[in-house]
């Protein structure tokens, strides 16, 4: 993300202070982030930010498409992403049930990618335009078998922007879906908002593999946990599968050894992510802590809330 | 006829098959485990086999008591069948010590220490008396009836008319009389 | 689709008091004969797959009806759609299967829907291990579809018990009007030990309760009676927010309200008639193993040793996994100083038991697609007892 | 100081459509504002409310609790949302479409006004004129501006004409 991108932003968003729906935020926050992908299928109330999309992200560059169904605009994110272009989708409850196998997807073969879920009132179509919270334990375990997921959740429209942000930049950083738990009370909420000048919010860009083509092994980290992608049709060989890999990518799925290195290097590779706002900076406190440990008068407290989802290991053999 | 193992001989004993896929491994374990209950005896038949239904690695555990059984794979088994080197080698590390074991010579090179070692040309003979390798799992069956003395001919023939169409039951039941008289010859022999 | 029960119980008493050497996928499926089925739609999926097989082969036999759909969406919702037309009805999956049912699985909560979700799990996330059993979809079977809901699972740990708990999930399903899972894991599912079918007649099935009025359909009581299509009464289906009469009213709080809180409601104020657990060695125990599905038995191997060298560990294995066995759950972490949870995956379930306890939990985790060997259990509890 | 402002009526009415263009407004004046709105699956006919809370500090809760003023543009909205209104707050009605039988309520033809413009659809931007001229809690000027900024190119002289209507109106009241 260069001056000259961010300025492309701004000349399509048409200026920087604006009363916007969360909806919008989520879009404009995206595209400042560098994403230049989006795919996803209308659903109330999440379509605002489709909306935006369709419209913005060709004035950048980028490509918007509406697929037949959320399972086909999820695999469309993880393709486009795996093809170096930043990605994202959008959708509520019932879409978001339907992503559910593309999620756990996504997670194995380490596709960073970034999914909105403005939540409605559930279960199954429920009231679609009316707001609820109801999928926050979805978003932890709403795929099948073990894996770690990364989950932000604003409660501003100014925040909305800066979280999904910050939701790219995590999903790069770790190489993992990253969710953002709106809820339709804040995406059709309007407020104004303030877009942040170029140089005062940070972009996390994709790190390419250090190693040559010949040298590079598709899952294996060059340091840390975290292996470099190499993108589609940049002249590396590569290997993605949901099935067990080894480290070269390629299928292994009778080796007990092979899946537990895997999946638990999955489960750990994002230490625990605490967010903290610019509000709370510049306040006593700057990261969050059990509401036991904080200090502060009883408004502070209220006014303190979780933003992100931590990661929790529990005490066992295979954590040790 | 005096088997090595003896009924009195034993609470709970454990035998792993292991192969390639299409040697019909499964199946040999499955029948085996299924004459074992009809005989009154507990039985846990469990398998691990990959995504390719033929040539990959191909295992079969059994285990036969006269308890309750807990355990679902043996870390350690008392009789271990190989029908392919590979399976051999993957799984000569699991078998106890004194143990029995019995591979299929013609696909196995085998020398191991401190167990008993059975060498069959199970398959082979299956293709010269049948015309089919795959049949090579029965004359093992039988030659593990014969040794162990544990399970009765008649219920595993039960078993085979049951899991077998019926056009293939009378060669199965050959092989497995093959099998076991070859069974019978070794316990003798070993008695001796 | 009138069931014709005559020529189901004719067909299955050739099973009476027999026993067989079977997997628990072909348990669970004569198990749903036993209980009714006669509709089963699905995709084949390792390591379930067999349960396709059976029902297959014999639901042409007792007059019932098998189909295999495109996909698993597809399947939950000719199962939702049988169910309506009158049928007792069925699918089997594993993992990525069961992540695509999830919307519909919600569909047949909101609507009440009576059906048996099989899921055989296996090694994931996403394809994972194919053919290696796992109990990684815990957690998801109770979270997996969005809003909020109570879900009914149950977790066999033997062949015999995956036939008497398919039995359960229909009397279960059709008591509660309510979608139940039976969360297998594939070591269960592709076991092979004895089963005996008891004889037709000594099977408890519990029918549903159907309308003979003009009684609301969709309130009114905890549990309202169900119609059937094609009976001759206007009903309406849907998986918006409905009055209690089932036409939508999406955009009113407290019909939302009502109608979620009575869906809640009607399984979680019968948890004590829905819980069943098995509790062993434990009057006396320092020491707990809280365990479930296969992972019960090599559990249940190391507690017997453990005994038999007199440290005091008794044993506790869930058999209904949700609704969660809380008030057992709380009332065992009470009087012993430690339990241990092992499972087929990296510490679901301990996360539910510590919720409830006060002492230390301790997991006990394996993944990888080989089950826990009573060694590994047993020394997991030696050092720590 | 906090005004919060509920606009509350059905589908098609521009409901949603004037919140919008308020708390717009109250931002170009330099003030705090959150706009909120609730309705049905159908776009037309069902029920259809927004609310905007205009503030010169940053707004915690974002929603009405007591309106300082209601406008009720249908009978449904009107006998829901009366008792949430201020001791001293205003509400206005849409007097061809609410019957009441309160005396100190404003009561103005919003959408016959309109329909002199020759068009109905207009009757949100009488309401706006309105409202500006009647609560002062944002400038007409702004009004003005965010109206040329967001309604389609082909009716800002309707609009805005409507809007003035909906000004006259109040002075001609006093």
């Amino acid at each position: 993300m260069d001056r000259e991108q961010y300025n492309q932003v701004i000349k399509a968003i048409g200026k920087r202070d604006l009363f916007a729906q969360g909806d919008e935020a989520y879009a404009y926050g995206a595209l400042l982030a560098g994403c230049r992908f989006f795919a996803g299928y209308p659903i109330t109330p999440a379509t605002e930010t489709a909306e935006v999309m369709s419209l913005l992200l060709p004035r950048v560059g980028g490509t918007h498409i509406q697929m037949e169904d959320e399972i086909a605009s999820m695999g469309a994110v993880i393709g486009a992403s795996l093809a170096g272009v930043k990605s994202m989708t959008v959708t509520s409850g019932p879409g978001f049930s339907l992503m559910q196998e593309n999620i756990g997807y996504a997670c194995m073969v380490e596709a960073p990618c970034v999914v909105v879920d403005v939540q409605r009132s559930g279960p199954s179509t429920g009231q679609p335009t009316e707001p609820s919270q109801g999928d926050i334990m979805q978003a932890r375990w709403g795929s099948h078998g073990d894996y770690e997921i990364i989950a932000l959740s604003p409660n501003s429209v100014q925040e909305s922007l800066n979280l999904t942000i910050e939701c790219f930049n995590h999903s790069e950083r770790y190489r993992n879906p990253v969710l953002l738990m709106t809820d339709g009370e804040v995406g059709h909420m309007r407020e104004g908002i303030t877009i942040p000048d170029y140089g005062e919010y940070e972009v996390h860009e994709r790190e390419k593999p250090r190693k040559p083509a010949g040298e590079y092994v598709p899952f294996l980290p060059e340091e840390g946990k975290v292996p470099r992608i190499a993108d589609f049709g940049c002249g590396y060989h590569t290997y993605l599968t949901g099935l067990t890999h080894k480290p070269s990518g390629l299928p292994a799925t009778d080796d007990a050894a092979v899946h537990t290195r895997l999946v638990t290097r999955l489960a750990r590779k994002s230490p625990k992510i605490l967010t903290s706002s610019p509000e709370l900076k510049n306040s006593t406190w700057t990261t969050l802590r059990p509401p036991s440990s904080v200090t502060g008068s009883p408004l502070e407290q209220l006014r303190m809330r979780l933003r992100s989802c931590v990661p929790k290991v529990g005490k066992s053999a295979i954590f040790d | 006829m005096e088997p090595v193992l003896r009924e009195k001989d034993f609470e709970t004993l454990s035998i792993r098959f292991s192969g390639f896929g299409g040697q019909g491994i499964v199946l040999a374990g499955v029948i085996y485990g299924e004459a074992a209950v009809a005989d009154g005896l507990n039985a846990v038949q469990t398998q691990a086999y990959g995504s390719a239904s033929r040539g990959g690695a191909s295992k079969c555990d059994l285990i036969i008591s006269r308890e309750k059984i807990y355990e679902l794979e043996s870390p350690q088994v008392d009789v271990l069948i190989s029908m392919s080197q590979d399976a051999y080698e993957t799984y000569v590390g699991h078998l106890k010590k004194g143990g029995v074991l019995i591979v299929d010579q013609d696909l196995v090179q085998a020398n191991p220490e401190e167990v008993e070692i059975h060498k069959i040309s199970a398959s082979d003979i299956a293709f010269k008396k049948f015309g089919q390798k795959i049949i090579g799992n029965m004359v093992i069956v039988g030659y593990l009836a014969a040794l162990l003395g544990i399970v009765s001919k008649e219920s595993l023939q039960k078993s085979i008319q049951r899991h077998l169409p019926q056009k293939v039951v009378e060669d199965n039941f050959r092989a497995l009389e093959v099998g076991y008289n070859l069974g019978l010859e070794r316990s003798k022999n070993r008695e001796n | 689709m009138k069931r014709n029960d005559r020529i189901r119980r004719e067909y299955l008493s050739r099973f009476a008091n027999r026993s067989y050497f079977m997997q628990g996928d072909e348990s669970v499926a004569y198990g749903s004969l036993y209980a009714g089925c006669d509709f089963f739609a699905g995709y084949p999926i390792t390591p379930a797959s067999e349960v396709a097989e059976v029902m297959s082969a014999e639901l042409p036999r007792v007059d019932g009806y098998y189909i295999q759909m495109e996909d698993e969406l597809a399947s939950l919702s000719a199962v939702i759609g049988a169910v309506w037309a009158g049928a007792k009805a069925m699918t089997a999956t594993s993992g990525p299967g069961f992540s695509l049912m999830q919307e519909n699985i919600g569909y047949a909560v909101m609507t009440e829907t009576p059906c048996v979700i099989v899921n055989v799990q296996r090694s994931g996330p996403s394809t994972g291990q194919a053919t290696k059993p796992a109990q990684g979809d815990i957690m998801q079977a109770r979270w997996g579809t969005h809003g909020d809901h109570e879900i009914i699972a149950l977790a066999p740990n033997s062949v015999q018990e995956c036939f008497d708990l398919a039995i359960e999930a229909f009397n279960l399903s059709e008591e509660y009007r309510t979608p139940v899972i039976i969360l297998m894991d594939g070591e269960v599912g592709h076991m092979r030990e004895k089963i005996t079918m008891p004889p037709v007649d000594k099977v408890k099935i519990r029918e549903r309760k159907l309308t003979t009025g003009d009684e609301l359909l969709f309130g009114g009581e905890l549990i309202p009676p169900m119609a059937e299509f094609g009976i001759g009464r206007f009903i309406h289906v849907t998986g918006s927010t409905h009055k209690e009469s089932g036409i939508r009213d999406v955009e009113s709080q407290q019909a939302h309200h009502t109608l979620v809180t009575r869906l809640c409601k009607k399984i979680a104020d019968n948890r004590d008639r829905i819980i069943r657990f098995e509790e062993s060695c434990l009057e006396d125990a320092d020491f707990a193993v809280v365990s479930y599905g296969a992972t019960a038995r090599p559990a249940a191997g190391a507690v017997l040793r453990a005994r038999s060298e007199d440290k005091k560990v008794g044993m506790l294995r869930l058999i209904t996994i949700w609704p969660f066995p809380e008030s057992k759950v709380r009332e065992l972490g009470a009087r012993v100083r430690k339990i241990f949870v092992p499972e087929m995956n990296l510490g679901q379930l301990s996360r539910e038991v510590e919720r409830f306890v006060g002492c230390e939990v301790v997991s006990i985790p394996k993944i990888g697609g080989i089950a826990h060997t009573i060694d590994e259990i047993y020394s997991a509890l030696k050092g720590e007892v | 100081m906090r005004t919060e402002i509920r606009i509350a009526g059905f589908g098609g009415q521009g409901v949603v459509l004037a919140g919008l263009l308020l708390g717009e407004a109250a931002i170009r004046d330099g003030k705090q504002a959150v706009q909120t709105q609730s309705y049905g699956p159908e776009s037309r006919g069902g029920a259809a409310r927004s609310e905007v809370l205009i503030s010169d500090e940053k707004i915690d809760y974002p929603k009405v609790i007591e309106a300082d003023v209601l406008v009720a543009l249908s009978q449904e909205a009107f006998d829901k949302f009366r008792p949430f209104v201020k001791e001293n707050g205003a509400v206005i009605i849409d007097r061809d479409l609410v019957k009441v039988k309160e005396d100190r309520l404003r009561s103005v033809p919003f959408t016959k006004m309109a329909d002199t413009l020759g068009k109905k659809v207009v009757a949100n931007s009488v309401m706006l004129g309105y409202l500006v001229a009647s609560t002062r809690v944002i400038s007409a000027e702004s009004m003005q501006a965010v109206i040329r900024e967001k309604v389609p190119k082909h009716t800002i002289d309707l609009n805005l004409q409507a809007f003035d209507k909906g000004i006259e109106f109040w002075r001609q009241e006093r």
